[in-house]
């Protein structure tokens, strides 16, 4: 049977040996794990998603969404405002004039990154999304949303190789198919 | 070698010993001896809220590391500064008296409980004839005052006309008035083996033997020993019986209602009750400032230093007692086993060492086993669990 | 009751009314409790909720089927994951999709995960209650960081998991994935033990937790009350045993049972909980197949879900979740959006018997108590 | 040192006044729990002048028993009847203005009693300082016999206060 | 202590004794009664003190007495205040003009 006072005795052996290896040990095998935040960073985690970003290669002109809109309707908080642009004609041009997203609404599920059929919204890294003051809004106009596809390379690695091996196979299959037809015509 | 080990032991006598003939000659006799009470005087008064301090800051060290992270390490190199940042802060956060708050006493509630923490320093020998004022009812002084410190807490908790204060009251005198008596029964041994209650003169009765004499190596000595330094944490509150400010029921317990420099006169007494009864108990038991060649005052601090690591080491594991368990175990548990360590302590002085030995532990072992069966609720139940498909 | 009425019963000299208002350091967020006093023992206690009320029922009426995913893991946000769990089986239950073996395996390891996760959190928090200083929370918080970078890894972020689709799983679990949950699970049993030689035999946590807050068994089943709450009364239900949806019946694991149905019970078998979902891990991890993660017809789904409507009618379909059943009843009337869609929450049932075990305990023990019931207020007020 | 003596003795006169002064708070104020702690103050004044006449054993013991145990009782039971709103109530009954008269005579009678009567004043009383070991000694040699009736009467006092306040069990209420 | 002669003192202890029977008088609340009595009896310990302290050869004998009054000081507080609570709690008041009901 034990003796009375030996489970207070137990629990205090297990404290000061936490309080012993916290000066010898690693970090994980009962060191101390805290990470100095602002000097020191966590590895930064690939899979993490926050707020929504969109990429376009080269130069900003050339967006990768076409403001179809479906990221519009499937968002389910409804925090993504698109407005398509209308070339010289009148004719709608398959760009976005206005895409703003409500960071303040926005609780960053992914919805939009899944259901784009243009790989043109990912989910960024950044979380440390401040403002000066409260009142003033959180909505991101397009021009603070735009990143360069080697920005996305940057945070995501293995997504953007399978997303470019995409778009590239995408593109040889396109010319191809431009190429058949124009040496048919030549025969 | 000796020489130099004399001069550091008795450098604060010498240096107030200095000061005093240095004024002897121009200033008339009267005078001096103010002078020498004002000296002794301003030293503790600034001892007192340093310790205070720096309690602080070890203890948020110690528990950080318990719980593998480190203390507070950004103001200052190792967080040294923090506990003068913390006095700013408390400087200047706004004093708020709660609107029907009986405003006169709840000023005086914190005022009056830093005056009996501050006249414990009196009484503790910080060396070879360091003690400030040489009383021979040292240690009934010492009690005394000690158990003034209920009133403060009765007057604070009824002064702030709040719910959560009034039950953190009424806990903490409870509590307090229930410890101070097996804390003043486990004193007696020592008092009566060292034949007077100057704290002095207890130091002395534990010389010799190169520290084999000290109190704590004889068998009263230990249950007295670990006795005391249950109610000295009970006494100032402290985990596991830190029941009055329990942050999970009653919020802060009887200083809910004090902000800023009032809390802080709060805090300030508890944390100089347990270095004084830390110092208490180092008197006491493990011989004061006693050893072998170190200055005395530096064994004395030394001494109280691991006493008080033990204090925080207890705050980073235990869970809280519960008010019921906790008069249950100072009335049905310790006040019997200090009787019976009265007993022990008759048994070491009028047999052999070996004799007193072996009976104490007879005596002890059948005392412990009688009251773990009485006190039953204390034991923990066994219990089985079925693990069904 | 009012105080005159309860004054009459207890010749006490005067009764105090207390609230553990919302702002309240020991109430596992915004939970009231109007509490009445003859002096330490409790003579009456009602419990108040609703601050953290979302509307969330009323959300999802109004949008897709495949939107309201997400607002699900704000339910029960300590462990997300059993809540997607709960939706993904009604709406499969309503729709008729069947699962793929590999999505089915991933589906049980991650809901054991989050279970390991909230039963390691509600044993830390209810030991601050107690009082130990934080150290049991971080020692328990330390091991949760662990399990939780893994989900920032699989699922994209810690808490708000929505890793769960209609028909199978959102990502696939790489090689790198299952070896970390290998390890995880490899090094818990030495953090249990260290955690129990700290706690379980402590006398003062025994004396503070035993014959407290005593629930038998047949007033919990009156009051509908299920979980560990419910086992530690010493009834044997355990929804993945009754039901055996997905894959629970294909491992062997045991549900442990308490005696007393006392505070001490329901934390011990939390303990003993965690040790047999370590099991279900070890074995799902070592059988785990190849194959594809997401139901060939539901995979469209993924890209147009506004085009998605289920055929006319109900379903209920309930999981295990660490805190008892987590019901979701769904009807649907052919339109994309469901037409009445409200979920079980456990904790708010649990919470029914709070006053009965309470009366004529103390203070301290009342928040203890609430503290073992384990309740989550975003789950209680939806 | 003279002037050490003169202090002393002005000390000794402004404790004497304090103690009255909050004698009078004790007596005249409104809300209990003020007298109370005027009464607190007023018995450790009364220590403060025990120093003063080298009967320091006697202040530790009035410090430990008085302050820490008796006011605190006071305080509990003030605590347990006080309503914690505390109505302002007329605090004193009507037969204040006879007792004053009653209480200014028997005053003038006695001061005129003590200063007439010439007091057995010894010197060597003065110089005499009573230790705690001679304390001791009298307890436990000569005032055997009364130190082991005021323990009975604790005892009983004790037993008795239990069973006046406990609750009485529920079937005997009135 | 050697400048104040003894009359002093005595009429010191005697003004004390008198604003404690004078509380005892007046006062409607039986706690206030009770601490005025308390105020006599520490009237009386000074006297003690004063008296062992100038006259009499064995100075020992006024501090066991005025030990022995403090013991009994405290038993008369705690059975006058646990009367108090009892009484109370039956009748809900502390007054004592309050309670002049021979029966309850």
């Amino acid at each position: 049977m034990n003796i009375f006072g030996s489970g207070v005795f137990q629990g205090m052996m297990v404290t000061l040996k936490n309080f012993l290896t916290s000066y010898f040990r690693k970090p994980d095998e009962g060191g101390i794990f805290t990470v100095q935040y602002p000097e020191e960073r966590e590895k930064a985690i690939e899979n993490f998603r926050n707020f929504p970003f969109l990429v376009y290669d080269g130069s900003p002109e050339q967006i990768r969404c076409v403001a179809c809109g479906i990221c519009e309707r499937e968002c389910p908080p409804k925090c993504i405002h698109i407005e398509m642009a209308l070339d010289v004609v009148g004719k709608p041009a398959r760009k976005p004039t206005v895409f703003d997203i409500d960071y303040g609404l926005c609780m960053n599920c992914g919805i939009c990154e899944e259901v784009c059929p243009f790989d043109s919204i990912f989910m960024d890294h950044a979380f440390e999304v401040t403002a000066p003051e409260r009142q003033i809004s959180l909505v991101r106009p397009k021009k603070a949303l735009l990143k360069s596809n080697e920005y996305f390379q940057k945070i995501r690695p293995t997504l953007a190789a399978v997303i470019d091996q995409k778009r590239k196979t995408a593109e040889e299959k396109k010319k191809a198919a431009i190429q058949p037809p124009a040496t048919s015509e030549s025969k | 070698m000796t020489k130099i080990l004399e001069f550091i032991d008795s450098i604060f006598v010498a240096a107030k010993a200095w000061i005093l003939c240095l004024l002897g000659h121009f200033l008339p006799a009267w005078i001096v001896v103010l002078v020498s009470i004002t000296i002794s005087g301003v030293v503790i008064l600034c001892l007192g809220p340093v310790i205070m301090m720096y309690l602080t800051l070890l203890e948020r060290k110690l528990i950080g590391r318990i719980q593998n992270r480190y203390g507070p390490n950004r103001v200052g190199i190792w967080g040294l500064l923090q506990p003068i940042a913390d006095g700013i802060k408390m400087f200047t956060k706004e004093d708020i008296v709660p609107a029907n708050a009986d405003k006169v006493i709840h000023l005086l509630a914190p005022i009056a409980i830093v005056v009996p923490a501050l006249m414990i320093f009196l009484v503790v020998p910080f060396g070879k004839g360091m003690t400030t004022v040489n009383l021979n009812i040292g240690l009934l002084y010492f009690i005394a005052v000690s158990s003034i410190t209920i009133l403060p807490i009765f007057m604070g908790s009824w002064a702030s006309r709040n719910k959560y204060s009034l039950l953190g009251g009424m806990r903490t005198a409870a509590q307090m008035i229930s410890y101070e008596i097996p804390m003043t029964l486990a004193v007696v041994p020592a008092i009566m083996m060292s034949q007077s209650l100057a704290t002095n003169a207890i130091v002395l009765a534990q010389a010799g033997g190169h520290g084999l004499n000290w109190f704590i190596f004889t068998p009263w000595g230990i249950v007295g020993f670990i006795i005391f330094f249950l109610c000295a944490t009970a006494e100032c509150n402290r985990p596991p019986f830190d029941l009055p400010e329990a942050e999970s029921e009653l919020v802060a317990g009887f200083h809910t209602e004090y902000s800023g420099m009032k809390f802080a006169l709060f805090y300030m007494a508890e944390y100089m009750n347990a270095f004084t009864l830390c110092g208490i108990a180092a008197t006491l038991f493990l011989g004061g400032w006693q050893g072998p060649f170190l200055p005395s005052w530096l064994w004395f601090f030394g001494k109280t230093f691991i006493l008080i690591c033990v204090m925080i080491w207890f705050r980073g594991t235990f869970p809280r007692f519960r008010v019921d368990h906790l008069m249950a175990f100072a009335w049905k548990f310790l006040l019997p086993l200090t009787l019976i360590n009265i007993l022990l302590t008759a048994l070491w002085q009028f047999t052999s060492n070996l004799a007193a030995w072996c009976g104490s532990i007879l005596v002890l072992g059948i005392s412990l086993w009688t009251l773990v069966k009485l006190n039953r609720t204390f034991v923990p139940e066994k219990r089985h669990y079925p693990l069904e498909s | 009751m009012e105080t005159t009425e309860v004054l009459k019963n207890t010749d006490a000299t005067q009764i105090l009314e207390i609230n553990f208002g919302p702002q309240h350091p020991s109430t596992h967020g915004v939970f009231r409790m109007t509490v009445q006093l003859d002096g330490e023992k409790i003579c009456g206690l009602k419990p108040v909720f609703g601050y953290l009320h979302r509307n969330h029922e009323q959300i999802a009426e109004n949008l897709p089927y495949a939107a309201i995913m997400p607002y699900t893991d704000r339910l029960d946000y300590v462990n997300a994951l059993a809540n997607n769990f709960g939706y993904a089986l009604t709406i499969e239950k309503l729709a008729g999709f069947e699962v793929p073996e590999r999505a089915e395996y991933i589906r049980v390891i991650m809901a054991e995960l989050a279970r390991i996760v909230n039963h390691i959190t509600v044993i830390g928090f209810m030991l601050n209650d107690l009082g130990a200083f934080f150290t049991p929370l971080l020692y328990a918080f330390r091991e949760r960081e662990r399990i939780l970078d893994l989900f920032e890894e699989i699922t994209g972020s810690r808490l708000m998991n929505n890793y769960f689709r209609f028909g199978g799983v959102k990502r696939d679990l790489t090689n790198e994935n299952l070896a970390a949950i290998q390890k995880i699970v490899s090094k818990f049993p030495a953090f249990l033990k260290e955690f129990e030689a700290l706690l379980t035999k402590n006398e003062i946590l025994c004396m503070r937790c035993q014959n407290i807050g005593i629930l038998s068994g047949e007033t919990a089943t009156n009051a509908g009350i299920t979980g560990p709450v419910l086992r530690a009364s010493g009834v044997n239900y355990d929804i993945r045993k009754v039901d055996g949806y997905s894959i629970y019946n294909r491992f062997d694991f045991k549900i442990p049972l308490g005696e007393k149905g006392d505070v001490y019970d329901r934390f011990y078998v939390r303990v003993l909980e965690i040790r047999e979902s370590l099991k279900i891990l070890e074995q799902a991890l070592t059988k785990i197949p190849q194959g594809e993660i997401i139901n060939k017809k539901s995979l469209p789904l993924l890209k147009m879900p506004r085009n998605f409507k289920p055929p006319v009618g109900e379903a209920y379909g309930r999981v295990e979740s660490p805190k008892g059943e987590l019901g979701f009843y769904v009807v649907s009337d052919g339109t994309p959006q469901p037409w009445r869609y409200h979920v079980r929450a456990p904790s708010l049932i649990n919470l029914t018997v709070l006053e009965e075990m309470c009366l004529g305990q103390k203070i301290a023990d009342a928040i203890i108590i609430l503290g073992s019931i384990d309740i989550v207020l975003g789950e209680t007020d939806r | 040192m003279p002037i050490l003596e003169m202090a002393a003795k002005f000390g000794t006169y402004a404790v004497m006044a304090v103690i009255l002064i909050f004698a009078l708070g004790v007596v005249t104020l409104r809300n209990i729990f003020h007298c109370a702690l005027c009464l607190a103050a007023a018995l450790i004044g009364t220590a403060v002048l025990y120093v003063a006449f080298r009967a320091e054993y006697l202040a530790a013991i009035q410090i430990l028993l008085y302050v820490g145990a008796v006011v605190t009782l006071i305080i509990f039971a003030i605590m347990l009847t006080e309503h914690l709103a505390g109505k302002t109530v007329r605090q004193n009954n009507s037969q204040s203005p006879l007792a004053i008269a009653g209480l200014l005579g028997f005053v003038a009678l006695l001061t005129v009693v003590i200063l007439k009567t010439p007091w057995p004043v010894t010197q060597t009383a003065l110089k005499a300082k009573v230790s705690v070991m001679a304390l001791g000694e009298a307890l436990m040699g000569t005032y055997v016999f009364p130190f082991e009736v005021i323990s009975i009467i604790l005892i009983a006092a004790l037993i008795g206060t239990v069973v006046i306040a406990k609750k009485d069990a529920p079937e005997e209420r009135l | 202590m050697i400048g104040i002669p003894l009359s002093h003192i005595l009429i010191f202890s005697l003004l004390l004794f008198a604003i404690g029977v004078y509380g005892a008088l007046v006062r409607r609340n039986i706690i206030g009664i009770l601490i005025s009595i308390e105020l006599m009896l520490n009237a009386a310990n000074i006297n003690l003190i004063a008296f062992s302290k100038y006259t009499s050869l064995s100075p020992a004998t006024g501090q066991i007495f005025a030990i022995f009054v403090i013991a009994i000081a405290a038993t008369a507080a705690a059975v006058g205040l646990a009367i108090v609570l009892a009484l109370y709690r039956v009748r809900k008041t502390v007054y004592t003009d309050e309670v002049n009901l021979l029966k309850w």
